[in-house]
């Protein structure tokens, strides 16, 4: 039965072994080169040191394209033109799913037609050699992205090739990601990935390692992402990382985005043991975008101008063409830019918004009452914690499409805009909790003059791509346009 | 608003490897509130397990979602499956049905094609599915239901 | 000696018939025909009650071109695609000069070669039958934006010809826009044009009267345009105008603009007849804006998110092309939607940021000092009292470049980004409030570890266009470029 | 930071019909900063008041500033009408001098030859202006404040 224990370096090696026996590429990662490797790169390039030494948010976008002098063209673009302070490489689909030979057919064609046939970069099948020529082609420090459940050889390799940073977690990239990956089965891939993370933080190269927030993407309530983040934290850190950042997806409403980015760094803080180094991301609206550039703009400043107040540590941009799906280099640019110049207009304001404190005291209760019911599920083991408490419910994501959680939970905004929770469900939490999320619901539909009802969850859905935060009456709510 | 009649059974489920899931979730909401009992499948639900759904539960209309564009690949032969699982049911699809295709009749005229008896796009309310339901599956309903009918 | 009395209505007639017999044009203007052409309009083309009927901000962009058909359609673009509530058509330089024969060569030669070859909108050239054309064909309100200290003729032929809000006045139309008038000369002009809009609202006939807020552009101390704001109004009432519309330009600082317009909405409704309806207009960034579509994108959602938080009646848009000078349709329209976005996104949220109350105070006893001085200069008519104070200096505008006003105070970024006044020549101010001012920049000095000079006044003028709020040293500030 | 020198006087305006009055009123506190009598003309100056100001103040260099697009036109025949009145100062002209013209060295050419002594673009930096005045001047200086000229 699996725990929150640290993987015996015999049985690290044994996995590793098997593990890069999965793709012809896994065989040339050495270990103590790889060691050599990150020592011989410029401090500009440490992941950690980058983004912990920093005195301002510093930005990063997303972008990942299947053949190696494109993507290093692509993040020197971003780089130079967009002045991201960070750089990603998101990965592609096929190496998600580990079908590392469909990527394989796919880079092949990429590079004989010159076409973008995957929707990112393939880094297993670049193998060392193609990471390391990434890494050393930019001056800034790069992370993984990508959305993988069994993500151990792309750690291996990428990390072998010079990574220093790397998304995801055993339920972020689980329940939003996929439907039939066990929460049990990610959680023991993933404390490889943390095991292997560990082992290099150990000789000095301490690889950042980010659990990806916003989760579903739709209007997860605050506690719910911070509970989540703190388990992926701690699961990390008992594989010996030391590095971690918590992640938050916004919601739209300032002050409890506000509010959830400074809990999310005090509860990191707080149950993260004291040798990792906590910091945060925010991400911008993960949520359905205007389809019309001029009001995507309008929304990635709402942002910015959150990232201003709460000043993460880190901030993932969105595109103006965020509707259409993958943005050309220049909108993802001016994502950056748009948000750097409010960020940067902001920052010195000292703009302080009466009930963040308030907003952030429920946060922090709603996260200890989930924290307790997963440490009880589990007798204080978190692992069996998290699978027991999402197997009764007791622990929630809405619209999950995994069947790892029972995505019975469901979310709406309340009369100020802050996401509530309409349908607890199962959800493990104090009646004096649900009375205020109740009372704030009641208000807003006094408001509207109707019912409390999943209408309000799918006008909600819909309502910044409308053009609103708050999906009124008014507006039309179309169900296939939810996602 | 529970209706004044038997309860219907409907399934529900994205099909293919799509794993959008708001929308149905949202319409498993509405289905249920407007009184029918509802088996949602969830995401990347195959053609057999839409199949063995309907038969288990004695299904009287199959709804299936799609919203990743590929929905025409996933639905081939997706009839003739139902039929070898003697699933005698009403078969609905919606959702965004073709990519870069503006003409929505055009799209229409392809799934009925494939064998849906309606064809919705991504734009479609919950309430103008569940009129239709109503319809076809002849439910009794209020007059002020029939009135919110948009289709 | 001119002092503030209405103009008597023989001499208003007398007034009218010489203004009128300037050009062609000004022969059609009937008085009685126009009441009854006003009359005949739907509710909804009633600038001033639309207005201030309005449960939220309207959006104006600026837009004027020369010949009439074009400006349909620009408008009839706005108002689709841009979704604008009120509609502007901004007068061409010609005109504004008075040159009517000069704009009527250039709409000549722009009928002939379809090419824009005025700045703007030739109304008196385009007669009554003109302006009604452009009325009858939009469904907003409409109003005359121009720039024109001497505006006696396009008063009386736009509004005879449907047009019933028009902006400027006789300090916000002359200090900014021009040398050599002489206030004395465009408060009487001004008096005439204000009689003539009292005139229509005697008959029922509201014409909307909107003084020029933002003045210079750059770095304008909130008080010192409220207070030109106010002797605005009081001047237009004095003539029997009703509905006035005080504005505001932006300066950056979301607490110190918030509270801008808050004071300026209750200062207007103190020292203005209670018979006067007051509505306020908040215009976007005025001051040189990024040479990049990305940033100027920011700049205007920091403006929308202002307007959110502030709530005044109106907004006047910027659109991203700014910085080129005269955007495209599509940009401005742009610019319009973003600001939509932020405002229908965060103006549900109760944002309530701390320490407005407080600068709101200091913003209007600094008001009230300079309306004191204003009254004590003119032995309480306003009038003189404007003359003598900008005279001698007790009143004056950072950058004038007008003969008329000292032009001889300067302001400065606070460590917040507030605008204070560095050199005060010799404007009137309680001491008190001088040390205020003195104590915030002598802190910016410490942070920046430089003495206070005018190079923070030139870092400031260049630093939004920079990308930042404060021209903090690092920031290279061109002396050129500063306008 | 008052120089250790005699006070010179600078002639300081914007020529034609120009009214940008942000550039010169920042180059204004700097130049008396740096210990400079200077008589600001403002906006919307003519070159006969250039003219007549450089005579009756005695000024050693006249300062033209331009950001409207037409200076090339405003500065046709202003080193004749300088010369008709005896004026003998350092003509200096700087801002957005050329609309649409990216090569700045013909830019700069162009005014040469219309008489200008130097000619800067609007990036120019009001201590970059003043360096070369005290240059050409023969101001005498401190070592630190030479070291900041750039140009």
């Amino acid at each position: 039965m699996i725990r929150d224990e640290r993987i015996p370096s015999d049985e690290l090696r044994r996995i590793d072994d098997e593990i890069r026996s999965g793709w012809s590429t896994g065989g040339d990662v050495d270990f103590e080169e790889a060691i050599r490797y990150h020592e011989s790169l410029p401090a500009s390039k440490r992941f950690a040191d980058v983004l912990e030494s920093a005195d301002k948010p510093l930005l990063q976008p997303r972008a990942g394209v299947p053949r190696l002098d494109d993507q290093i063209e692509l993040l020197e673009y971003l780089q130079d033109d967009g002045k991201a302070d960070l750089l990603p490489t998101t990965i592609d689909s096929y190496t998600r799913d580990n079908e590392y030979g469909k990527a394989q057919e796919g880079l092949e064609k990429a590079r004989e037609t010159g076409e973008d046939t995957l929707n990112g970069f393939p880094a297993v099948n670049h193998g060392i050699e193609g990471c390391r020529e990434l890494i050393d082609a930019l001056d800034a420090p790069i992370e993984v992205r990508h959305g993988t459940p069994d993500a151990r050889l792309l750690a291996a390799i990428t990390f072998a090739g010079g990574f220093q940073s790397f998304e995801g977690g055993p339920i972020s990239y689980n329940i939003p990601y996929t439907k039939r990956h066990g929460l049990e089965e990610t959680i023991e891939k993933w404390q490889f990935v943390d095991r292997l993370a560990g082992a290099y933080t150990e000789r000095g190269v301490r690889i950042n390692r980010e659990p990806f927030g916003p989760l579903t993407g739709t209007l997860v309530p605050p506690s719910i992402a911070i509970a989540i983040m703190i388990v992926e934290g701690q699961l990390a850190a008992t594989q010996g990382v030391r590095s971690i950042t918590l992640g938050y997806g916004q919601v739209g409403n300032v002050v409890q985005d506000v509010a959830a980015l400074n809990a999310l760094q005090k509860l990191g803080d707080e149950y993260l043991p004291d040798e990792v180094c906590v910091t945060t991301v925010f991400h911008e609206w993960m949520g359905g975008f205007p389809p019309d550039e001029a009001r995507a703009n309008g929304v990635i400043s709402l942002g910015g101008m959150t990232a201003a107040i709460a000043q993460p540590d880190k901030v993932i941009t969105k595109s103006p063409q965020e509707f259409q799906g993958v943005p050309t280099k220049e909108a993802n640019a001016a994502g950056l830019r748009t948000t750097r110049q409010v960020i940067d207009m902001a920052i010195e304001q000292n703009i302080d918004i009466d009930g963040i404190a308030e907003e952030q005291d429920l946060i922090e209760r709603e996260t200890r009452c989930l924290m307790d019911t997963i440490f009880a599920h589990g007798d204080g083991d978190v692992v069996r914690g998290t699978i027991e408490a999402f197997d009764s419910g007791a622990l929630d994501v809405p619209f999950a499409p995994s069947d790892s959680a029972k995505g019975a939970v469901l979310p709406a905004r309340d009369d100020d805009g802050r996401v509530r929770i309409f349908e607890w469900a199962d959800l493990e939490m104090d009646d004096d909790i649900k009375e205020i999320h109740k009372a704030r619901l009641s208000q807003r539909a006094d408001t509207e003059g109707r019912e409390e009802s999943f209408r309000m969850v799918a006008d909600d859905v819909d309502a910044i791509s409308d053009g609103k935060l708050i999906g009124r009456p008014q507006g039309k709510g179309g169900v296939g346009s939810a996602d | 608003m529970v209706l004044d009649t038997m309860s219907r059974t409907v399934v529900l489920g994205v099909i293919g490897s799509d794993a959008h899931v708001v929308g149905i979730t949202i319409l498993e909401q509405a289905l249920s509130a407007a009184g029918f009992d509802v088996v949602n499948l969830g995401v990347q639900t195959s053609q057999e397990e839409f199949a063995e759904a309907a038969v288990a539960h004695s299904a009287e209309a199959v709804l299936v979602s799609s919203l990743y564009g590929h929905a025409e690949q996933d639905c081939q032969g997706f009839h003739e499956v139902l039929e070898e699982a003697d699933v005698d049911a009403m078969t609905y699809i919606g959702g965004n049905l073709a990519v870069g295709q503006d003409d929505f009749e055009q799209t229409r005229e392809t799934f009925e094609e494939l064998g849906f008896d309606r064809v919705f796009d991504s734009e479609t309310d919950p309430e103008e599915a569940i009129a239709a339901l109503e319809r076809d599956l002849h439910v009794t309903t209020s007059e002020s239901e029939q009135v919110t009918v948009t289709s």
